[in-house]
């Protein structure tokens, strides 16, 4: 820590605003960016696409976003590839919902119901189909799966009516636990095991060009993840709240809880080999990628690795 | 002398936001039953409000109008009325134009479309029947207005400024057939014009208002020599010319213009232009 | 013998019309066809001497490509034809619906006042935002999209329609009121046919929101089509096939509005002289 | 004898999508400095297309036009043209509407204010330089239009039927004040109307043209005691009746009309109404 | 004295008038008030009964405190003003390019007629879609938003007015003209004047779109404003918050709608009494 005087300015893109980045939050509010001399512009743009799209033409330096984008952006061939740096949460964000409350689940249960899952081509999809299949079933002949409804509109969709289990994010499945409309039966971050899943990244070009900068960053980073690791649910609930103007703390709490519980927030941003082959599974079994894309192409640990020393 | 149109003690306000303003004033006024009477007087002194009364359109603010003894107190089909322009439906060719009022009644059929061919047909307009509005001149779209009005063989017909956008020529033309038609049918004519020649030519009655509210100022009877011959011809009778002069002299009292006022016509409004 | 003189001279400039108006029509389409050729040949430049970053913009060759890989594949024409089923059942209800809705506040003038400025709010509000109200009422399906690009419409289409009914020379109504006409027969006589070009216009109008509103609707809910192909696209950070369903869009479009500006020009004629 | 404007074998044909269409063709005229000519004719023969010729708004197929000696090619504004309504711009007030010439030609300022001013006091508007066209009758606003376009001094005035629209007084009282002002002026005056007591009334020859395509058909001398007067007052000369009933004669048989062809109109169209 | 009887007669009649107008406003007025307040009570109602889920449809109560709460804090103004000011932009230079575009074509025929096609295919893409094109362009922050909000506006504006330059009556045109008027002279003093009303109205039709431009932009990249508090709603699955932004746009979207009605009133008198 420590670093020099004058504050850099770092823009970040957030891929959406959510309490799954809980350890971003807590960097901000508590000054760790601060600390290091660094004053973070931070900007939601809404989707993976519009992320990569605000990074790639410079909008912003770093992006906080789903490590599969990078992959795809990989294969397209990119002169200037995008790196992801430090990884904030490892596992799937996403929980498997039931209309009605079960004393006991088994998985053999979905067969033949109607499910609403993500929509294609995103992580959340990729995830629940992988636990699917790891569990023995097919997701397109096994059930019967709607994978036609946007992300905002799910829970929506789900409350009025639609499928008996759905795939939700928090604090969506909270909340209809809250209210008694819905049941979580399982993690999908649980059954996926763990992958990088939501990651800072940058451009290679300016992480040559700004080393320090990013070094930086990660180390607030870093130093975000061991308070979130050390404190408690309600404390970070606290620390956050100000970023979730109109939620609910009991609601916060609980998502924090859940979360830290299953381990999604990483401690530490270095992606191992490990992650990152399972991301390439799941991808790989979904369909979206032919070919493997080496770690060490797109992956540069060093700085998170400094920042754990 | 049966009366066929009456006005006893009409008057007619139009209220809107800005106020109430007279546009006719107590008039009486009878029509007999197939007589020709011209309504002439300067813009805006409540001609077209008039035919509005007598059609139905409107009802006057008080007094009554009454169509051969009864109260009218609504559109009749007994009245045709031919406003100012055209007003075909551009949509529509020349005999579906004409065979409005029956639709409207419900009456469409061989019987009125037979009735309405042949009206076309003594019109000169058996060529153009299939043919749209916009298509044919305009002397020809107010011969088909007129076929429109006539075809449900209405008792009354009323003419507001009929010619006024015609060439001389087809207005001469025009009016010689309105003329024949009103005769030869016993309908009972009220013309709205701004000609003076064009009334003294037509009607058996001249009928001169004053400017605003419409009052009547002077009526005056057409030589029977004059009623007696088609309008194009009655211009070249003797008697025309000193009939015509005393109605613009009576025209130009009435109005407090005459020569040599010119200059004082920037206080008169003129509605129309 | 000046007859003929005459009309040697009057060909003449009939002739000299006529070659005039020919070679503009001719410059007019070099042009169209130079702007598109400059367009790509600029595009591709761009791409290959990195101005622009590759993955974002694509390049017009590989777009081609991936068209015709589309098509091939057979997956393209499916994909195309439900959009246009969409949009097409969207603009017309949106029309009809306006229509009918222009039709009511004309037969009630009270009915008119009153709802005025909630239209005017509906016409404001965002219908992306209202996504979860179409899935709720209309269940995530072909029936939400079609809603989203009907709520685009309809609202735009009632104001401009009863403006238009409005407008009627009150003249035509009177000509049916003097035939005793009822007030329906007004409407069914004079003021509906009146504007039936304005209905027609409005059409045109029409067709382009309702493909943003259809392309809005299957961002909402979609298991196929190009709006589909589009969030799929941007799901997997694949912007060639996002721009080529934005290209096929533009075709489809063009050919819906030839197709709108055609059923205008076969009006009765009698309408477009006015 | 001076001549200001000279057509010499004019002939033009408007061309289109549709084909050509010739409207005027070898007209020859010559009008003097500070005569006043009408032109009468049917619908369509061409009226308009001339005065466009003659202020250079359309260039002629074939033949010269020449204004005093020097060939026309565009507009030009020493040639003063009132169109056949105001054409005011509904946007400005009259003063506003009036000093449009100088403004075009750049040269709006105290000295031309002053002029309109006097202008539009003269013509009876000082009350209403600041108010806005649609806020006056007719009658004022044809006046402002005509003190538009003498405000440049014109040394030649054309009118294209510039009271047709207007009521029977507020028309006589126009024609008075124009004939007066173009008098006073020495203008050079080209008077289109379908009316032939206007015709006769105000100006010192009347040209009658064919039906179209726009031919001289005859050109009435007006006799000096008309021409002395006022055209208000002309029409009670005792000379005027027997010229406007040769005028007439001259018209109905040029366009072969007359007395009793009235059922035969429907082949002859009329471009206007 | 007939004189004065006559006078009564009319003051009765304007009286009755009059008071009739004042009866017919007041039931409008009370009839808004009724429907929206039946609107109220029924969206309450049904939460209340259970007839429709209070997680997505909240409840009128709640939207006001939730409102209420915003206010205190201080933040509903932020978000709003950020928001306003956006549209306001976006409007603006909407309707000014579209009025830019529209002279451009005016004054080169030729133009618009090769611009004519890629026009209509302008008009009827998807401006959601091309959402990465304004960030790459235009960088993730107010200028994308304002300028999505300016390519919803723009084509349609460029279209209308253009179409309002076509139609001046010619004889204005001759007007300036014949006093040897070039052709930015009659561009200047007699086209666009005349055609000041239809680019005023446009602004209306205007006014609606930016907000959904705006809104539409502020989902693509933002950090406040009334379409980030929506996104962030549905993100955070917080429907009071949605509707209550919604509410929001309605009323500031009725004030400038209202506001530029007051500008159309404004307008030289000429040339509304047309
Ligand atoms: N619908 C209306 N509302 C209010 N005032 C009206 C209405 N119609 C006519 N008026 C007024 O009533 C008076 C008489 O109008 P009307 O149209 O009957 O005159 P007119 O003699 O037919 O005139 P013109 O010769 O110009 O046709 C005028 O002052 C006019 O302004
Ligand atoms: N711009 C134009 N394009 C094509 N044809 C035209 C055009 N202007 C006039 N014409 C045709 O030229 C002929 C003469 O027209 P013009 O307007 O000069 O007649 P006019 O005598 O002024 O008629 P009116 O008395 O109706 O004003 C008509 O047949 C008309 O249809
Ligand atoms: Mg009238
Ligand atoms: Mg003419």
């Amino acid at each position: 820590g420590g670093g020099s005087k004058e504050a850099a300015k770092v823009k970040v893109g957030e891929v959406t605003r959510s309490l799954f980045y809980a350890p971003l939050y807590v960097a901000l509010s508590q000054g760790f960016f601060a600390d290091e001399g660094l004053q973070v512009d931070l900007q939601t743009t809404a989707g993976g696409d519009k992320t990569m799209t605000a990074l790639l033409s410079g909008g912003i330096d770093i992006a906080l976003v789903g490590s599969e984008t990078s992959i795809y952006v990989y294969q397209q061939g990119a002169d200037d590839p995008v790196i992801n740096f430090a990884q904030l949460t490892q596992t799937d964000g996403t929980f498997l919902v039931a209309r009605e409350k079960k004393e006991s689940f088994d998985w053999d249960d979905l067969r033949g119901s109607v499910f609403l899952g993500q929509r294609k081509g995103g992580m959340p999809q990729m995830a629940g189909e992988f636990t699917l299949r790891k569990h023995g079933i097919d997701p397109h002949e096994d059930l019967e799966l709607i994978q036609n409804v946007d992300f905002a509109n799910i829970p929506a969709a789900f409350a009025s009516g639609t499928g008996e289990y759905v795939q939700l994010f928090e604090p969506q499945a909270s909340i209809f636990e809250k209210e008694g409309k819905g049941y979580v039966l399982a993690s999908f971050g649980v059954e996926s095991g763990r992958l990088p899943y939501t990651v800072f990244m940058a451009k290679r070009s300016y992480i040559e060009k700004n080393k320090e900068i990013v070094q930086r960053f990660t180390n607030a980073v870093t130093k975000a993840q061991r308070w979130v690791e050390d404190h408690p649910a309600g404390e970070i609930a606290d620390a956050v709240l100000e970023f979730f103007q109109g939620t609910d703390r009991d609601i916060a709490v609980r998502v924090i809880e859940r979360y830290k519980a299953q381990q999604s927030y990483a401690v530490g941003g270095v992606i191992d080999e490990e992650e990152w082959n399972n991301l390439l599974d799941i991808m790989e079994q979904a369909g979206e990628i032919t070919e493997r894309t080496p770690r060490e192409a797109i992956v540069d640990n060093t700085f998170a690795e400094q920042a754990l020393r | 002398m049966d009366v066929m149109l009456r006005l006893s003690g009409v008057s007619h306000a139009y209220v809107g936001p800005g106020g109430a303003a007279l546009a006719v004033d107590g008039l009486n006024l009878d029509v007999a039953a197939g007589e020709f009477v011209s309504l002439v007087g300067p813009s805006g002194c409540g001609k077209t409000t008039i035919l509005n009364l007598l059609a139905g359109l409107i009802k006057p603010s008080r007094g009554t109008v009454e169509l051969a003894g009864e109260k009218v107190s609504g559109p009749n089909p007994r009245i045709g009325y031919m406003l100012q322009q055209d007003y075909l439906f551009p949509w529509r060719n020349i005999r579906d134009n004409a065979l409005i009022g029956f639709e409207i009644a419900g009456t469409r059929g061989p019987e009125a479309e037979r009735r309405v061919d042949r009206l076309l047909a003594e019109f000169g307009l058996a060529g153009a029947a299939r043919r749209f509005p916009h298509e044919l001149s305009g002397g020809m779209r107010q011969r088909a207005a007129l076929v429109r009005t006539l075809a449900r063989e209405p008792d009354v017909l009323l003419l507001d400024e009929p010619f006024s956008a015609l060439d001389l020529l087809i207005r001469l033309q025009l009016e010689d057939l309105v003329w024949e038609t009103v005769r030869a049918r016993g309908v009972t004519a009220v013309l709205v014009t701004h000609d003076l020649e064009e009334a003294a030519a037509m009607s058996d009655r001249v009928v001169i208002l004053d400017a605003s509210p419409g009052r009547i100022r002077t009526v005056l009877d057409v030589p029977a020599s004059i009623r007696a011959r088609q309008p194009s011809e009655a211009r070249w009778e003797p008697e025309f010319g000193p009939l015509f002069h005393r109605l613009r002299g009576m025209i130009q009292d009435s109005e407090g213009g005459g020569p040599g006022h010119a200059r004082g016509a920037g206080t008169q409004l003129d509605s129309r232009a | 013998m000046p007859e003929e003189r005459e009309h040697s001279w009057i060909r003449e400039l009939e002739h000299k019309y006529r070659s005039r108006a020919a070679r503009i029509t001719l410059l007019v389409r070099i042009l169209q066809i130079a702007l598109f050729a400059a367009f790509i040949i600029l595009w591709e430049t761009a791409v290959r001497s990195g101005w622009i970053d590759e993955l974002l913009f694509s390049y017009p060759g590989k777009i081609a490509r991936m068209l015709g890989e589309l098509a091939a594949s057979g997956s393209l024409l499916p994909h195309t034809m439900t959009t246009v089923a969409e949009t097409t059942a969207g603009f017309v209800l949106g029309t009809l619906g306006g229509t009918a809705l222009a039709a009511l506040l004309w037969w009630f003038p009270v009915v008119s006042r009153v709802l005025d400025p909630y239209l005017v709010v509906l016409n404001s509000m965002p219908k992306v935002a209202l996504g979860p109200i179409f899935i709720v009422g209309f269940g995530p399906g072909y029936l939400s999209i079609i809603m989203t690009a009907v709520s685009v419409t309809i609202i735009i289409t009632t104001l401009t329609i009863y403006g238009r009914f409005r407008e009627i020379d009150a003249n035509y109504l009177k000509v049916v009121r003097l035939f005793g006409g009822t007030r329906g027969q007004v409407f069914r006589l004079a003021v509906l046919p009146g504007s039936l070009p304005t209905i027609v216009s409005t059409l045109k109008v029409n067709v382009g929101l309702s493909w943003v509103g259809v392309i809005v609707g299957e961002f909402l809910t979609a298991k196929s089509g190009l709006g589909y192909l589009i969030i799929y696209g941007f799901q997997v950070f694949n912007f060639t096939l996002v721009l080529s369903s934005l290209i096929v869009i533009g075709a489809v479009a063009a050919v819906m509005y030839g197709l709108v500006s055609l059923i205008e020009a076969r009006l009765s004629p009698g309408y477009r002289d006015r």
